[in-house]
């Protein structure tokens, strides 16, 4: 393997990793809103969470550029507010990686905690625990599952994520070109497939370790959260 | 001294219920049938489930008023909930689950943990999870984590229903002197008459979602339909014969005995006697086991079906004896009648020993 | 009736715009336009695409596809040419080195947009692509360098100047022809291209087409180097 | 005549099973203590636990067969089972529920569904779905959903656990007669002593993974600890008195009279009598309402604190009575002493009317 | 609205629904299986079904073009075996989308069939129903928020298909212009904005539309499966 080669793995698993991360604890927020709360526009935050999915990547890819670019206005103010700039770096990837992956994250949380039984919830309170607290004991551990399916699913988009990443920060070496930008760029040119060849074969590798490192924890889990033969 | 009272109406689905009663400290019973909706009063009370309209207080202490709009979360509430169906935590392990109210919900470390633990029979249990006990196990760990809440009042839902009878009189003591103990109101629901009349201080009689009749278990469970007549006599040792482990119980116009080994002298106790132990002879007989043969007067004779129920008055008390109607025609027994009925030692059950401070009904 | 498929590169979307229906206007054939990059449409010409017309921005992927004998040698014709240009938000004024001297420079990606290539010779042969490449900004095609650029992401792009005449946008700086490569757009009939296919090229390099051409400001190919519209015979 | 045929042996995760009996058809009673085991045997009957070696055998048919490798699927092992817990199907009406085995098992339509439902006090219930129903409902669902099954072994267990007494009282009789007229054999897991007296033939004691004995409910429940002592008497009725609804039964050597109304002529019964109800008389008394004076003698006296149990010999039979220590000394009772059992009428227990061809034990 | 537009959008219903349709079935299976059985390669497996996420999109329309291309052995196969031919038609697009989609679907069923309850088919086998019948009468039912949460972010992403069907079967209007490359055909010109984004509202429409149907479809079975209040 190249130097380049390694560089642009490590970036890519850098991105897919901050944007799984960064996304899961919103994505969380917004499947318990979706899963518990009953509010008017529920159908329509839905459709939201999902637009990603169905626009193409890069419409999502410009939205995001006029939104989080230098001159959009939430690319203002978290300049502003937190000295985070997006635009051509590779928190710009990431957070193109997590809106893209935002969809998969959040339907199997979802699905996990309508599937949480309100009874052990229920009497977690019973027995004098606070709300942030049955959470964390009972619907959190129990909605592990969705939590893991979804970062799996995230985590891989996050890794394949393509269209919008390279439309909101363009491809950059070693500061936004990911491992797809590169397979990308390299099918572009008529003597580039032997590399991209290298290069997939990588990804696949990555996804089959994550893939693999979830099926060992979600056994874990299940081997803790149930318990029937 | 702080008890519950309940008054409320509201729904559950389609199931209208309403309720009104107080539960003092000790243990009150909720019986009724079959989807009569006692546990739904359960879990008002619990709030779990949020009654329409009216009032709930413990202890001073305002749980639920619709119109002052107060509605106290689950989890301030301080029960205890054994829920008809375990509700265990699937992921957390038996001690785990037994402890929960401690790590997770803060409540003061009351009772100790080992020593419920042996009660219930869990020590080979603690570290696995709930998914492969048996059902009385699941049912025991959901006992031990109400009883280790640290509760103010206690709810339990048939708690011991699927449980053997030697760890049934292994446990009801035990939840007999919780209640006595910690001076708290325990709402006990069960279709064991025996154990209700063993436990409870009072019967809320539940029916298609109202409250039928409250009263003493007496009151309640001697009119119970299929279940079995019986009485229960109120009253104080007045003799212990350390021998042959027997007490004499004055009931107020006549003695008992019993046989009931470690009653201390002195001792308030109920007595249950059902009436079919009781048999009625027309005068005191000798050479008979049946020691007690206490002289009453017929009040009333019922004649259902092939038995008869024969009402008898001892001085302020009353006996029910339940004999063939056959033999009550043989005897002749007619009302205003003197008659000897006949209660053998060992048929009287000591149903509960009673706090000092309670009221004699 | 017999339809036409025409697979071009996605920077001749306007231009494909106009001449499609002047086309069916004057020879009553139907043609339909697939857009996709060079290269995409290139692969699936040699996976048996049914393309009869292959019209590309990039002379390589035009090499590579006669090589295999997909596209009729005798029919490519450099259908238009362009020039590189760079267009800047910023004010500042002065030579192409004071005009890339600050912020980020949005450009093709030199590895496969052939805008990016084209740049990246240009800015080597003026000395400059040392200093820009750190802050170059590798887009997936001229229009989103061109995009960037507008929005004020880069402080300037450089992108061919019939893309910023589109927008609006005049170019700061023209780069000389000879400090890149001639850009030019070879269009062909494929190896099993209808006939109307022949009739096409031949619009494209016609009077109607080219004035389609350059009023979207390409240049006339012809203008680039000695291969004419009429016969450029490719590269091997 | 076809009947189960157990021998095997297993784990549940870490708890061994081992069990040997045969069950005729009619109603076998696996008793036995919380955690003994019982629902881990009924599961491997069932097929949804596998054994490690051994065979089961019903009506002749192998079900399963270690050595053989014969392990029938659940579904072709034609039984029904009602779970510890209720399983019923949370997206199916109750309705659909109690037909499931018509619809999507194909079970052939046995017993009506209207009577069923009839029985189990579900009409109001139908249309609903399970989630929502009360404890009691659910487990009534169950009982519906395997009686409805056509089974040909049903496995039962605790069915009864979370039902009021009047609802017991009418769904055990029905289930005799199931067990009775459809010749099928029955295991029943239950606590309750009475009823598993009431409708057991055998009972088969679970203790720590194993069969501790296989007997009469006779034998294993009168010794059963912290159970009452009692004892099971088959006779004939040779006597009804239709007026008075009682009946006498022959049980070889005296009669007994008991109140039932609406037994027949002839019909083979068994009586439960406990021993906490029979009465010891030094000779025949007149003027009392005890019916049953029977001439026994004394053929053992046991002091178990200050109880003394009195075993009497009646020809062939034994009754047991328990009286207090101190009666027993003050009557001066004796080993070979020739004395009279008082056995009031209502206090016999029909347990059980026996099918024509079922052997007196 | 124009006829090209109208043709466009049926056209991108019609393929996204023949994608989630024919894939569902697959999915199931596959998600079946790594839910119930225990075999060697099923990390592997998992891995798989997740490669089309994790690759960039050209990498897979490529790979669908080499294998299912007139020439490709598989696109020959479907040609003689069942007279289907895939490349540049509108069903090369549905192929590409429910490959894309594939991962998706798989998820959240797996998850949903993990969480069914074995013991309600164990008591069903009990009453006499065969496997099959115990899977239509009880998993099934009670795998369907799976099934469903599934079947909309697979409709979802195939209705935003753009990278894989792009590369497999060509931009063609009428035959494969979706509405993905269809606003992106329009994102080429610099004077399409605004044509792109009445499609992109268009595609918006039509995301929502599906969302809340499946939002009620949920309720319906939730409603029918829980009857907890
Ligand atoms: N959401 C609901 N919709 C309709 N009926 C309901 C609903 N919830 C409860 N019920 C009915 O209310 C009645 C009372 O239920 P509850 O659980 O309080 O009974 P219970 O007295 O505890 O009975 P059991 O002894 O059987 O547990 C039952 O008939 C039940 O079916
Ligand atoms: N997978 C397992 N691992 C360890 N122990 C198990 C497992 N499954 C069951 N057991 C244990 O086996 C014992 C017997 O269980 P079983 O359910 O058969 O008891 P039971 O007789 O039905 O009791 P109950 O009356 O309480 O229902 C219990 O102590 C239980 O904890
Ligand atoms: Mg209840
Ligand atoms: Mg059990």
């Amino acid at each position: 393997m190249t130097e380049t080669e390694a560089a642009i793995i490590l970036l890519s698993a850098k991105v897919a990793l901050a944007a799984t991360l960064f996304a899961l604890p919103l994505a969380f927020a917004v499947a318990w809103l979706l899963a518990r709360r009953c509010f008017v526009g529920k159908g329509l935050l839905q459709a939201i969470v999902t637009l990603p999915l169905v626009l193409p990547p890069v419409a999502t890819g410009y939205g995001l550029l006029l939104l989080f670019g230098t001159q959009g206005p939430l690319g203002r103010l978290m300049e502003a507010v937190f000295g985070l700039t997006f635009a051509f770096r590779w928190t710009g990837a990431a957070l193109a990686a997590g809106v893209m992956a935002f969809p998969l994250l959040v339907r199997p949380i979802r699905l996990s905690l309508e599937a949480v039984d309100r009874g052990l919830e229920e009497a977690a309170a019973t027995l004098g625990a606070r709300r942030i607290i049955v959470f964390l004991t009972v619907t959190l551990p129990l909605a592990l599952p969705g939590l893991l399916a979804g970062a799996v699913l995230g985590f891989a988009k996050a890794l394949g994520e393509f269209g919008a990443t390279i439309t909101f920060v363009s491809n950059i070496p070693g500061q936004t070109q990911t491992l797809s930008l590169a397979i990308y760029s390299l099918l572009q040119s008529p003597t580039g497939d032997a590399a991209a060849l290298r290069l997939i074969v990588v990804s696949i590798l990555l996804a089959l370790g994550a893939v693999l490192l979830s099926e060992w924890a979600g056994r874990l889990i299940r081997r803790g959260g149930d318990g029937r033969a | 001294m702080g008890g519950l009272e309940v008054d409320i109406a509201g729904k559950a689905g389609s199931f209208a219920v309403s309720a009104r009663f107080t539960a003092a400290p000790g243990v009150t019973a909720l019986f009724g049938r079959s989807g009569a909706g006692k546990s739904t009063i359960l879990k008002m009370i619990a709030g779990t489930a949020r009654p329409d309209e009216g009032r709930i207080v413990s202890d001073g202490r305002v749980l639920f008023d619709a119109a002052a709009g107060i509605d106290l979360p689950v989890r301030a509430r301080g029960i205890g909930f054994v829920f008809q169906e375990d509700r265990l935590f699937p992921h957390l392990s038996v001690r785990r689950n037994l402890t929960y109210a401690r790590w997770a919900g803060r409540r003061a470390v009351g009772r100790p943990l080992p020593e419920v633990v042996a009660l219930l029979g869990l020590e080979d249990h603690l570290d696995r999870l709930p998914g492969t006990l048996s059902g009385g196990e699941r049912q025991r760990v959901a006992i031990g984590r109400a009883l280790l809440a640290d509760p103010r009042i206690l709810l339990m839902d048939e708690p011991l229903s699927s449980l053997d009878r030697q760890r049934r009189a292994e446990i009801l003591p035990y939840l007999e002197a919780v209640a006595n103990e910690t001076c708290i109101p325990v709402l006990y629901v069960s279709h064991e008459t025996e154990e209700v009349a063993r436990l409870a201080d009072k019967v809320v009689a539940v029916e298609a979602g109202r409250v039928r009749a409250v009263g003493s278990p007496a009151e309640i469970l001697g009119g119970e339909e299929g279940g079995e007549t019986a009485v229960l006599l109120e009253g104080r040792v007045t003799g212990v014969d350390p021998h042959y482990e027997t007490a004499t119980v004055d009931i107020g116009g006549a003695t008992v005995e019993l046989s009931a080994p470690g009653l201390p002298m002195g001792a308030r106790v109920r007595l249950r006697v059902r009436a079919s132990d009781v048999a009625i002879a027309t005068r005191p007989h000798e050479g008979l086991s049946i020691r007690n043969q206490l002289s009453c007067t017929i009040e009333r004779v019922t004649v259902k079906g092939s038995a008869a129920e024969i009402l008898l008055a001892l001085g302020e008390k009353r006996l029910v004896s339940r004999i063939t109607a056959k033999s009550a025609e043989a005897l002749g027994l007619a009302v205003g009648q003197r008659v000897v009925a006949l209660v053998k030692a060992v048929s009287v059950e000591r149903a509960r020993l009673m706090r000092p401070d309670e009221a004699v009904e | 009736s017999e339809r036409l498929t025409i697979f071009a590169a996605a920077s001749m979307k306007d231009a494909m715009d106009r001449v499609v229906p002047a086309f069916t206007a004057e020879s009553g054939v139907e043609a339909v336009v697939s857009l996709a990059a060079s290269s995409v449409l290139a692969r699936q010409i040699e996976a048996g695409a049914p393309a009869d017309v292959y019209v590309s921005a990039d002379v390589e992927w035009m090499d590579w596809l006669a090589e295999r004998g997909l596209v009729r040698e005798a029919s490519v014709k450099t259908v238009a040419g362009n020039a590189l240009v760079i267009v800047s938000s910023a004010a500042a004024d002065g030579g192409v080195a004071d005009i890339l001297a600050h912020g980020r420079v949005a450009m093709g990606d030199p590895s496969h947009v052939p805008a990016g290539r084209y740049a990246r010779a240009a800015l080597s042969h003026l000395g400059l692509w040392e200093t820009v490449r750190e802050r170059a900004v590798f887009a997936e095609n001229v229009r989103v360098a061109l995009e960037l650029a507008r929005r004020g992401e880069a402080a300037a792009a450089i992108v061919y100047v019939s893309d910023a005449q589109a927008v609006g946008l005049s170019p700061r700086y023209t780069f000389p022809p000879e400090s890149h490569p001639p850009i030019l757009y070879p269009a062909a009939a494929t190896a099993k291209a209808k006939p109307g296919a022949e009739a096409f090229l031949d619009f494209l390099a016609g009077d109607t087409g080219q004035a389609i051409f350059r009023d979207l400001g390409f240049a006339r190919p012809a203008t680039m180097g000695a291969d004419g519209p009429e016969n450029r015979t490719g590269g091997r």
